[in-house]
């Protein structure tokens, strides 16, 4: 079992060997990427994530459990990311190791989903401004790039 | 510090206050978590909409009820609707 | 799109470098381990693949399109091995990125039982046979390990 | 080699025969595959079981009827269950 609140990045190929373990067949890995979605304030460059930390631990050992009696999951990463988290990083990396595909499904999608219903963790969105149309000086004789 | 409740703010809330913590004088008796509630809406009216929508922790443990005392030395943390992930 | 039949290891994070794309924010990754599973002829060492590989692919580029259609699948990996694959090291690798995680879950679940159920490639079970129990020489006046 | 088809076989088919590939002799004409089926496992009779749970492709498409014909030059394969993953 392995559970991260951090501010570092978080790296798919440590959560694939946190997921190691002999006879586990089938390893279903989620992982959430911030979007530069468009906003009325403008484009998000990045999300500022924050924690209730003390209280975020225990309701993610509670999911950690529950997916072990529920669905057999021998190995299971439930690693978040706080603080700021540009875009097209990895924000989120729920992870399941099963003898058997079927449960490892079904025990990914329900951790995230719980993941993000109880975990007292939340985002900010940092955009960055559209910025005011402003006519470009003309480029002083050259053709291309300059 | 004795005598005060710890209040802690998270996202929305923390915005509204401009504050991540708080420290509120109680009655030694301690006071109901909705009289507390009532007091910080009052007090920070931005705060109000964030509070209609929350949830309630205290010390550590999800709030049953509105009823329950919050006593001085206590930690009580305003929790607006989550968005992990 | 990626499609892979290789006599070379798997790397998940070069999985995950191929399902990268602007506003894909839900990766589901399912990777399949070689499970040293019982048999009666002794423990399982290794799975040894074989694929029909020109007719493979055909099959696994109509999976491909059929979760781009049926699932907004923007990227897809769809990888396996070829040749001997020991005890413990990934067989498979399916990836889905989408802009939403349902899409994403269910797209991955079905190229996975899909590919299990259509593509034209074989395991065949290498085993270490249980060795025939044998007295040991009683050890010479050593009292641990040697 | 004008006069012949070539017939490859995978796993359990593979294993029964000893040999991943086979040259048939047919008609210039050709056979139809069922013809060519039964021969197979009238000439190795280990492959028979394999022949009955096989799928079989013809030129790298799926065989559709066993009244296909099958002509010299063509590509007969013979596919056991599926056991990717």
């Amino acid at each position: 079992m392995s559970l991260r609140l951090t501010r570092r990045p978080l790296s798919v190929p440590a959560a694939m060997e946190a997921l190691e373990g002999p006879g586990l067949g089938g390893v279903v890995l989620f992982a959430g990427r911030v979007r530069p979605d468009a906003t009325r304030r403008g484009r998000v460059v990045a999300l500022e994530y924050e924690a209730h930390r003390t209280l975020a631990r225990v309701v993610l050992a509670e999911l950690e459990r529950k997916v072990h009696r529920r669905y057999g999951a021998e190995r299971v990463v439930l690693w978040h990311r706080l603080g700021s988290v540009p875009v097209g990083q990895v924000s989120v990396v729920v992870g399941v190791a099963t003898v058997h595909r079927t449960e490892a499904f079904a025990a990914a999608r329900f951790l995230i989903d719980q993941l993000k219903a109880r975990a007292p963790i939340w985002k900010t969105e940092r955009v960055q401004p559209a910025r005011r149309r402003q006519s470009r000086p003309p480029s002083p004789g050259g053709r291309g790039a300059g | 510090m004795p005598g005060r409740v710890t209040v802690r703010l998270f996202a929305t809330a923390r915005v509204a206050v401009g504050a991540s913590q708080l420290r509120i004088r109680v009655d030694p008796d301690g006071v109901t978590a909705k009289s507390l509630i009532d007091s910080l809406g009052k007090h920070y009216p931005k705060l109000a909409p964030a509070l209609r929508t929350s949830r309630f922790v205290l010390n550590e443990r999800y709030l049953t009820r509105l009823t329950n005392k919050v006593r001085p030395g206590d930690e009580f943390a305003v929790h607006p609707p989550y968005g992990g992930g």
